[in-house]
Order: structure tokens, then C-alpha cells, then sequence
């Protein structure tokens, strides 16, 4: 694993969707010193990884040995009639698939972040299918790029420096060869860094969206303006959607968040087909967690479904709306929830998050998050892609290595032992 | 037996069996349902030369109609099961889709089989035609039109009927006969499931099933015409008779034919100048439905 | 002849009782039908943990009539894939019944969760009270939603309601919320109260009538006429035959109708929004 | 100074700072000052009577929180963004819309100046939302 000199090259960065794979790390004794090529986010990643950390685990705030802590949560989990496991995105695939087991095992429902993030993008491509791309391709071959409801200045800072405004083997100067347009209700920070800025009225987007598929299609609408774009700009728009060489679009959760939801997606992923009677389009989610994309892939890969799988009857069923994490909170429903790489007090609603509180919470995280404020088990994990090595999916669908670069701190073990812990003792209970 | 004076003879008109079908025509107003149903069951008096006997055999309230609007009720009939479909496919195609905002469901009873004629005459609609329901029992063809939207039911039924029910009377003139004549048929229309195929529900050239001509099927039946009386030895027509009337009654049933001849009955007696009434028969040799006079409970 | 089950108490864990439709329970004694299997979570419990279960079992399907009492909100499942007989509904019922319904009645005197009458085929479904989202909706990823039988809400609708409908009927009597009948593509709904945004979105075959207020529609809907509409009486007075207390005010076949077409973002664009003119008379033009 | 309320559309996402200071960890003053924010256009700082960093109160359906009014001089009228955290989703219902996705970009609000207010730390935050403080 250690190269010469305790620097690591083409290390794999677990923050975004992006996985910008060309990070240089380094490290002395049991310090990160330095990440170069990361972005911001990044080198906080890195360099603060033993920042706020947990190190102990707990049970009702008391410190306990690891043996201790999965005992108690074996103990909840056996007497649980109703058992939720949540998180998953920021964590390797490894651990993923262990979680899948114990949910299996204890007849219990397991959902990924996937749920409010880009679970919208699931179940349009449920409907629709999908015409995807790769990160390469784009690069390579896109001369128009579109951002959709996405910020990646603020969420994947290196998307556009790392990978769109970049030359490639088709696009010879990425700044006259290829366009970068920006569709957002709000004018960000991304929108100073793209060649074209459409603003659109908040909650429009479906409707623009629709009305850019009847334009691509050759239909003369009765609408003047639909989003704030008078039809002339939109029809112009179409045009050059229609006649690039080559597009991508990239959305974020603006889309998939806004008025619509699913439906927006769905509509997005037409309109990508649509356009491929006339030209090439490629459309991609803009994925945030770094293996958020991973949880979808190996979730499907072993229960035939992405996220919101209930293991109750023994095989997997799936239902958004019923056995998606919030939702199942919200309506008062598990009796145990079990959290893994994901913080649901930051992120969910308050209804969720004050059901939660009513209930035992295992909580497996490497930091104190909101979520261990609350639980009754906290077991901390080693950071994977800095403490322990793994696989995880980028943003596009392409599985990469992550490594481990420093040794994780002292009785610190990777989610997926964690789990592989619980597993083994529960088998014991369950039988 | 007499009723308001006027002597009923005590014999039978004798009738058969028809393959038939019922339609409920609707329109914007009662006048224009009338007026459609009225040429859709033009030219539809006598199987002799008409390719089908039809007439309108009810007026329907608004309340009443499948869709809400004025409707008259009409009947079809023929003498073989495939003229059914092929009499309610011109009829309904050519009559009602070209009449604007008329509209045409199937109302038959106790059917026997259906055919596709509502889905067939669709297709004027060129590909914009669309298929609608199970609904209400009914399903329907919309296609769209110069006038709005036709809407026809998909399949239309064929029931077997009674057809050849009659009167023949005999009166004291034109005026009397004319006047008692379009009476009787209105009082007719008051009867459900019965209706009158000829021009106005009158007859005014009874026939005989024969002909001096290898080429004719049927001919005037000189008995029963007032100018022969002088000529013709077993003339049927009474001495004070310039004007003989026959109502033939077609019906689903033989009782809605009896009840419509009970009604055409009354009404014609009502009039001054009916001088006498009768049937037509041919002793029982042609249909298997005797409908006696003096069985109707007049 | 009717078997009566009485919820003992409110689950604190939701039950799935697809177990509770006349098929299962035609043929049993009340003892069997105790027996019945209901899930809580991951266990697997019997009808009668829950149900107080009284009144006389029937042979056939036909003669079952179940009645079921209680606040039911966190059972779920009620009548699922039914075949025939009766459920009736006294009070409030949770998610997904009568889904997947091939034949029979289910009347509801309360309100329904989300998925009442998912991808049902047949039957008929009465509902008092509102219905959640997704009502005759298809589950996620099916092309196929509703493709037959009749549906009457009293009350309101939620979101994507007829999600995919191929073909059947459903009559509203109050409001529904947004993306009503998306990807409809067959059947006919009637809303007597306000249509919420983005009706018909992506549909393309189907009707849809508006007697209420529309305060807008996609704008890849085109406006093709108002007239009066030979059919609309059709289908008004069938709902007037069926639930007269559903329209407010008699509507005259003479009334005046604005057709929408659409969804023009799709390559066939047959779905059709009919709506009164007298109440909607912004959106013609 | 003026001391009106403003009607927003109040929207939530990722910022870089909140990026930033979730790797650093949520139990950290740099999380709370990432998160514990609103960003309004300026005209809208202006009806309120309100400069950068000013503590205003926002109030939706299901309760108020106050947090630090930050300027986004892009940000158009009738607009405000708060990044995703537990501020936002203190004032978010639960209803996904049967989706598994509440609404995290559209929550009708209405904001106050709140002088001398103080914001909740991420921990008293925590306890608000299990308590079910309105």
C-alpha cells in the first residue's frame, strides 16, 4: 500500500460524485499533511479527517468497548419488529452489501440517502429508461453541456475545471469548441463560470422542459412564454440542442427536488431521448455523495431494487413513499433505526427527525454527526478511501479502487467489519 | 262488436317474423332528432322493393336519452339476419354521422347478435377516431366532424320481431281517412316497442302476394280499392267507401303489435266517417302470428 | 352474509392484511378466517391478534360481504388483488386497498391512503371521504396503471392520481392535486371540483372532463374549440345516474365545453381535457 | 429602517462552506456558520431594514428559526436560500409527495428582522426538533 516517501498519487477523493481520481496525498506518521490537485472540500476531507472525530464507542453516552456497543445493537436489533437501515452513501461498496445482509437477515427495510437526493432520477428512469454518458465522453466529445438545476461550484467544485473545461480528443479548445450553459431558478456561483446563464421561474421546470421536447419535435405551441423564456428563446434553445454535435445534460436537485420531482426527471430523460432521433445527448445525474451512485448500483446488484427495499416477507420488495427512510419515520413506522455514513438529524424534515428521537438509533459514522447526538449505540468507523481501502462508483457508473492511505486510529474498524460484526452475533440470536 | 259506433270485423291480421334492430338517434333538439330519424328510416316501407322496413317507434325525453338530449327511438328490420348489418351500416352511416350533432346508440332488446357497425363507421374518422368505455353499459366511437363530435355505440343488436300487423278500414272520403289515418299513427307512437314503416305510417296501396306478371311478387289488391267496387264481384269496399286506409304495425313483440293495434283502433274510431274496420290476412298461409281483432281487449 | 371485523386497537407497527378479501375468507369458518395471515413487520401474526371477528361466513365470493370497523389508517393492503364480494369500510383505511382489484365492491365511509386502487383491473371502489396520492395509480416503473373498473371519490384527491390509467373510470367530486392522469394513455375521469397543475402531463389518449375550475394546464396543451359536446351529456348523466349528490348544479347538454389537446411534447398527442367554459373561460383563447 | 415582513420563496442546497465544514465535522461552530444562514437579495435586506449578518427570524407553516442574514446580491426578489441543514429542515414538513423526497426547494416563508435574537447551535437545534418546540 505505502508509496516511497508517504505520498500517494492517483488517490481517489470521497467527497462528491466526482471521485476526481489524480489527488496527491501525503502523509507523516499518523498526520495527512498535504492533498494536492483536491479541491476545497477535498483537502478538509483529507487533512481534517481526525478533525471532531469519534473514537470511542458509546452506549447512552458511555464509553464501551466495540464488543460492548454491538452487543447492545444486536440486542435492539433481535427485539425489533420493524427495522430501519439508512445511510449507505458515504461509504464503499463492501459495506454496502453487508447492509443489504443484515436487512435481509433481520426481515428489516434498507434505504440509501439515494431517497432525498437523486431518488427522483430513479424513478423517471424507472419509466423512462436512461441515455446515459460517460464523464470521458463528455470531456472528449461534447461541444454543448448543460447544467440543469445544479451547482457545482458549490457541490463538485472540480466538475467543470476537472472534467468539462478541459481539452479532449474532439475538443480541441474547450473554451470556443464546447458551450456551457447554466438553467437554474437562482443565479449561483456556477452561473459566473458557464458561457450562458437561463434563468427560469422557480417551479417551472417541468413545463420548460415540455414545451423544449414539443419545440424539438416541430410543434408550434399557443404559449407566448412558459418559465419566464418567451417561446422565441426556447425555440432557439431547441435548435441548438437539436443541432450539437454532441450534448450532455447534467442535473442536480434542482431538478429533482423542485415541484415535479420524479416527474422532472422523467421528463428531462425524454427530452434526452428525443433528441437522439436527431443528434447524440447523453444526460447524468449529478451525484453527490461519493458512492451514493455505488448504494443504487449494489443495491440492485443483490436485491433487484436501488433504495427503499423491505425485507419483511423475506424477499425484497421496493416502495418509494412507503419504505423510504423519511417517509417511514414521518409516519411513525420503524422501531429501530440503524444509521450508517449518513446523518439523517442534519438532513431529514423535523417530523422524521423527532420520531427518530423516540426510538433506539445505532449510529456508525467516523465523526460526531447530528445523528450521534441522538443515538443510543455509537460505533465509529474508519473513513474509507483515507483509513481503509474499498470500491466505489462515480457519478457516471464507473467503479473505482479507493485507497487507504493512513492507518485509521487505534480500535477503529472499516463500516463493513462493523457490520460484519452485528451480522455474525445477530445469526447467533436470530437462531 | 262496435266501438263509437264503428263496426270491427271479427278477423285477424296476420303477421311474421322479422329480423329487427332498435336506435336511439339523438340531436342538439326534438325537432332535428325527428328529422334525422325520419330520413334514416327513409325509403324503408315494404320488403317487396325497400331493402328494410323501418320507422320511428318512439319519442324519447331528454331524461331519457343516453346523453341527455331529445332522441327518437327507431326500429330496422329486415327479412335475412346479414341485411341488419348491412341496412343499419347505410343507415347510420349515411343519416345520422352526415346529420350534424345527431348521434345514434343501440337500444335492442332480448339480442340475438351484434355486429361491429358502431366501429366500422368509425373509420370516416380517418385514425381520429377514439374508443371510449365500457361505460354505462355502452361502448362508444367518437369521431370527430364538421359539426362537433359523432358518437355512435360500437356494436349494434339484432333481435327477432313481429312485422305485418294491420289494420285496413274503410271510410266515407279523403278528408275522413287522412285526418283518422295520421291520428292512428300518432296514437301508435305512444306505444313502445311498435312502429308503422310506410310514408307516415299509412298504407295506401294494400297489396295481394301475387301478380298477372312473372316479374312482380305482389299487386294491387283490387278488393280493397274504392274505383273497383263496380267492377270487381267480391269487392270488399262498402257501398258509402271512396277511401280505403291500412296502418301496418311492425313490432319487437306480437303483444306491443296487438297493443299498437288496440290504440290505432281506438284512436281511428274517434273520427267522423270511419265507416268500418278490418285486417288484412291470407287464411293463415303466410306468418305465424294471428293478431284477432276482437282478442285485443278493445 | 357478513363477517364483521373490529379493530382492537390502533397497530403501533403498520399490518399488511391482504389476507382480508372475500376469496380468502369465502368457504372458512370465523375460527379459519382468525387464522388468516396478517404481517407486522417482519412477523408473521394471525387475523385475530388484531380483529375482533364476528357475524356469519359465506360459501361462495359472491354472498361475502366483509365489514371492517376501526381506525384503520395503519392497515394497509385491504382488499388487495380482490376477486369478487364485498368489502365495506367503516372509517378511515391506509395504504394500497383494493389495489391490483379484479372484481367486486369495496365501499370506504372514511378516507384512504396513498394507492387506493393501484393498477386495478375491475370492481368497483366508493370512497366518502379523500383519497391520497397516487390513487389508481401504476407502482413505480409500470407502464400500466389502471386498466378497468369504476371509482368514485367523494371526497379529494392527491397527487398523480390515474398515473398511467389505460382504461376504466374515475369521478371526483371534490378537488385533485397536481399531475392528475400523467402518462394516461386510455379511460375517462371526471373532477366536479378544482383540477390541480400539470393535469395530463405526458398523456396521450384519454379523456378527461373538468366541471370545476382548471387554474392552468401544460403549456403543451393546445386549445382546439369550445362548443357544446355531443358525448359530455353521455358521461354526465351516467355520473348523475350513479352519484347524483357528485355535481353541484345540473349542467345542460346545451353547455358550452373548451377542448385542450395534448400532450404535444409526446409523438401521439390524443389526450383530451374538456372543460366548462362558463368557469374556465381564461384558459381558451 | 424599515421593519416589514418579506413573503419568500425559500429554497435550500449545498453551499461550498457547508460542503466544507460537514467534512470537518457537524459538531463544529464551523458547521453552525455554514448552515445557520439565509441568503436574501439585496432589495430584500433592504425592505427589512437589515444588513449582512443581521439575525432575522424565518417563519414558515411549521414553526420560525432565527439565523444570520447573508447577502447574495444575485439572488432575485422574493427568493431566499438557506443551505441544507437543520435550519432548513426545521421549518420543512415531512410529505415526500409518496416519493421518499420532501420539498426542499419550495417552502413558503416569511422573514422578520429579529435584533438581538440569538441562532440555536447545532445542538440545541437537535433538542428543538426532538422536542417539537414550535
Amino acid at each position: 500500500m505505502t508509496e516511497a516517501g508517504n505520498t500517494f498519487k492517483d488517490v481517489v477523493c470521497t467527497f462528491c460524485g466526482c471521485l476526481c481520481d489524480d489527488i496527491i496525498i501525503e502523509t507523516e506518521g499518523e498526520k495527512i499533511t498535504k492533498n494536492t490537485n483536491g479541491c476545497a472540500i477535498s483537502k478538509e476531507r483529507f487533512v481534517g479527517h481526525m478533525e471532531n472525530r469519534c473514537l470511542q464507542p458509546t452506549v447512552k453516552g458511555s464509553a464501551v468497548t466495540l464488543e460492548k456497543a454491538i452487543e447492545r445493537a444486536v440486542e435492539i436489533i433481535a427485539s425489533s419488529k420493524r427495522f430501519l437501515i439508512y445511510g449507505l452513501s458515504s461509504t464503499e461498496n463492501d459495506a454496502q452489501r453487508e447492509a443489504y445482509r443484515l436487512a435481509e437477515l433481520a426481515g428489516g427495510v434498507v434505504d440509501n440517502t439515494t431517497s432525498v437526493c437523486h431518488g427522483p432520477t430513479i424513478l423517471g428512469a424507472q419509466e423512462s429508461g436512461e441515455t446515459t454518458a460517460s464523464l470521458a465522453e463528455t470531456r472528449h466529445r461534447a461541444d454543448i453541456v448543460i447544467y440543469w438545476g445544479a451547482n457545482p461550484a458549490a457541490a463538485h467544485p472540480r466538475h467543470i475545471p476537472h472534467y468539462i473545461r478541459q481539452p479532449g480528443e474532439y475538443i480541441k479548445d474547450p473554451k470556443k469548441d464546447r458551450q456551457i450553459w447554466l438553467i437554474d431558478v437562482r443565479e449561483t456561483t456556477t452561473a459566473r463560470m458557464v458561457d450562458r446563464f437561463i434563468k427560469i421561474n422557480p417551479a417551472t421546470d417541468l413545463e420548460v422542459i415540455e414545451t423544449l421536447r414539443a419545440l424539438i419535435r416541430g410543434t408550434k405551441l399557443d404559449v407566448v412564454e412558459v418559465g419566464g423564456i418567451s417561446i422565441k428563446d426556447l425555440e432557439q434553445i431547441a435548435t441548438t440542442m437539436k443541432t450539437a454535435k454532441y450534448g450532455v445534460l447534467f442535473f442536480g436537485l434542482g431538478l429533482t427536488q423542485s415541484f415535479g420531482r420524479h416527474r422532472n426527471i422523467d421528463a428531462a430523460i425524454r427530452l434526452i431521448q428525443d433528441l437522439n432521433a436527431y443528434t447524440k445527448w447523453g444526460l447524468m445525474p449529478m451525484r453527490g455523495h461519493y458512492n451514493v451512485s455505488g448504494a443504487n448500483k449494489t443495491s440492485t446488484w443483490v436485491t433487484g431494487y436501488p433504495y427503499a427495499i423491505d425485507f419483511a416477507r423475506g424477499y425484497p420488495r421496493f416502495s418509494p413513499g412507503e419504505y423510504t427512510a423519511v417517509d417511514m419515520l414521518a409516519r411513525g413506522e420503524p422501531d429501530v433505526l440503524l444509521n450508517i455514513a449518513a446523518d439523517p438529524v442534519a438532513h431529514f424534515p423535523r417530523a422524521a427527525v423527532a420520531y427518530l428521537a423516540k426510538i433506539p438509533v445505532i449510529n456508525i459514522d467516523p465523526k460526531f454527526n447530528m445523528t450521534s447526538q441522538l443515538a443510543e449505540v455509537n460505533i465509529p468507523a474508519a473513513i474509507a478511501g483515507i483509513e481503509c481501502d474499498g470500491a466505489a462508483t462515480r457519478m457516471d457508473g464507473l467503479p473505482l479502487y479507493l485507497k487507504k492511505v493512513i492507518e485509521p486510529p487505534e480500535g477503529v474498524i472499516p463500516d463493513r467489519d462493523i457490520l460484519r460484526m452485528i451480522i455474525k452475533s445477530l445469526e447467533k440470536v436470530m437462531k | 262488436m262496435e266501438i263509437n259506433g264503428v263496426p270491427i270485423d271479427d278477423t285477424f291480421a296476420e303477421a311474421f317474423s322479422m329480423h329487427m334492430n332498435r336506435t336511439i338517434i339523438t340531436a342538439y333538439d326534438e325537432d332535428w332528432a325527428r328529422t334525422t330519424a325520419l330520413e334514416t328510416t327513409g325509403f324503408a316501407t315494404s320488403v317487396i322493393m325497400t331493402p328494410s322496413e323501418a320507422g320511428i317507434e318512439y319519442i324519447l325525453k331528454p331524461d331519457e336519452t343516453p346523453d341527455g338530449r331529445p332522441g327518437v327511438r327507431v326500429i330496422f328490420a329486415t327479412g335475412s339476419k346479414d341485411g341488419i348489418r348491412e341496412q343499419l351500416l347505410a343507415r347510420l352511416g349515411q343519416c345520422v354521422l352526415t346529420s350534424p350533432t345527431a348521434c345514434a346508440y343501440d337500444d335492442t332488446p332480448d339480442v340475438a347478435e351484434t355486429y361491429p357497425v358502431g366501429k366500422m363507421i368509425a373509420m370516416f374518422g380517418d385514425g381520429h377516431q377514439v374508443k371510449k368505455g365500457p361505460i354505462d353499459g355502452r361502448t362508444l366511437w367518437l369521431l370527430p366532424r364538421m359539426s362537433g363530435t359523432f358518437v355512435i355505440q360500437e356494436s349494434f343488436g339484432r333481435t327477432k320481431g313481429v312485422a305485418g300487423g294491420n289494420i285496413i278500414y274503410f271510410c266515407k272520403d279523403v278528408e275522413s281517412g287522412m285526418a283518422s289515418g295520421k291520428a292512428g299513427v300518432k296514437a301508435i307512437e305512444k306505444v313502445e316497442g311498435a312502429y308503422t314503416p310506410f310514408p307516415g305510417g299509412l298504407v295506401g296501396s294494400g297489396s295481394k302476394p301475387s301478380s298477372r306478371y312473372k316479374v312482380l311478387h305482389a299487386s294491387t289488391n283490387e278488393r280493397y280499392c274504392p274505383t273497383m267496387k263496380g267492377i270487381v264481384p267480391d269487392t270488399f269496399v262498402p257501398k258509402d267507401c271512396d277511401f280505403v286506409v291500412e296502418i301496418v304495425i311492425n313490432g319487437l313483440t306480437e303483444k306491443a303489435v296487438a297493443e299498437a293495434t288496440k290504440a290505432a283502433i281506438l284512436e281511428v274510431c274517434k273520427h267522423p266517417g270511419v265507416i268500418r274496420i278490418s285486417a288484412g290476412n291470407f287464411g293463415g298461409a303466410l306468418g305465424k302470428y294471428k293478431i284477432h281483432l276482437h282478442e285485443l281487449g278493445l | 352474509m357478513t363477517v364483521l371485523l373490529s379493530l382492537k386497537q390502533v397497530p403501533n407497527i403498520p399490518i399488511e392484511a391482504d389476507s382480508i378479501t372475500p376469496t380468502a375468507f369465502a368457504g372458512k369458518t370465523l375460527a379459519q378466517i382468525g387464522k388468516l395471515v396478517v404481517m407486522q413487520g417482519r412477523n408473521s401474526c394471525e387475523l385475530r391478534e388484531f380483529f375482533e371477528i364476528t357475524g356469519e361466513s359465506a360459501d361462495s365470493v359472491e354472498e361475502t360481504e366483509i365489514v371492517i370497523r376501526g381506525d384503520l389508517r395503519k392497515v394497509k393492503q385491504i382488499g388487495k388483488g380482490m376477486n369478487g364480494g364485498r368489502i365495506r369500510i367503516e372509517g378511515d383505511v391506509g395504504m394500497h386497498l383494493g389495489a391490483e382489484m379484479i372484481a367486486g365492491r369495496i365501499t370506504v365511509t372514511g378516507s384512504v391512503d396513498a394507492y387506493a386502487g393501484a393498477e386495478m383491473s375491475g370492481g368497483n371502489i366508493q370512497i366518502e371521504g379523500n383519497a391520497g396520492d397516487y390513487l389508481c395509480a401504476g407502482y413505480r416503473g409500470s407502464p400500466d396503471g389502471m386498466k378497468g373498473g369504476r371509482v368514485f371519490i367523494a371526497g379529494n384527491v392527491g397527487n398523480e392520481m390515474a398515473l398511467h390509467m389505460r382504461k376504466g373510470f374515475i369521478a371526483v367530486k371534490g378537488n385533485v392535486g397536481a399531475m392528475a392522469a400523467t402518462r394516461m394513455k386510455g379511460g375517462s375521469i371526471i373532477v366536479c371540483g378544482e383540477l390541480g397543475p400539470r393535469a395530463c402531463i405526458e398523456a396521450t389518449k384519454g379523456m378527461l372532463f373538468a366541471l370545476g375550475k382548471v387554474s392552468s394546464l401544460p403549456p403543451t396543451f393546445k386549445y382546439s374549440g369550445s362548443s357544446e359536446r355531443e358525448f359530455t351529456g353521455y358521461y354526465i348523466r351516467y355520473l348523475k345516474s350513479r352519484r347524483p349528490d357528485f355535481l353541484q348544479s345540473d349542467i345542460s347538454p346545451s353547455e358550452k365545453w373548451a377542448k385542450f389537446i395534448g400532450d404535444f411534447a409526446e409523438a401521439e398527442s390524443k389526450m383530451e381535457i374538456y372543460t366548462r367554459l362558463v368557469l374556465n373561460s381564461h384558459l381558451a383563447s | 429602517m424599515s421593519s416589514g415582513s418579506v413573503k419568500v420563496r425559500l429554497v435550500s442546497g449545498r453551499t461550498l462552506s457547508q460542503g466544507r465544514a460537514m467534512e470537518k465535522g457537524k459538531i463544529t461552530q464551523e458547521y453552525e456558520d455554514a448552515v445557520a444562514i439565509c441568503e436574501l437579495g439585496s432589495k430584500t435586506m433592504e425592505a427589512l431594514g437589515i444588513e449582512n449578518g443581521d439575525i432575522i427570524v424565518v417563519k414558515a407553516a411549521l414553526g420560525k428559526i432565527n439565523v444570520k442574514a447573508k447577502l447574495d446580491k444575485n439572488l432575485q426578489e422574493g427568493m431566499a436560500f438557506i443551505p441544507c441543514g437543520p435550519y432548513f429542515n426545521y421549518l420543512l414538513d415531512a410529505y415526500t409527495q409518496l416519493t421518499g423526497m420532501p420539498g426542499f426547494k419550495s417552502l413558503e416563508a416569511t422573514i422578520n428582522a429579529a435584533p438581538g435574537a440569538k441562532i440555536p447551535t447545532v445542538k440545541e437545534i437537535t433538542q428543538m426538533m426532538k422536542e417539537g418546540v414550535k
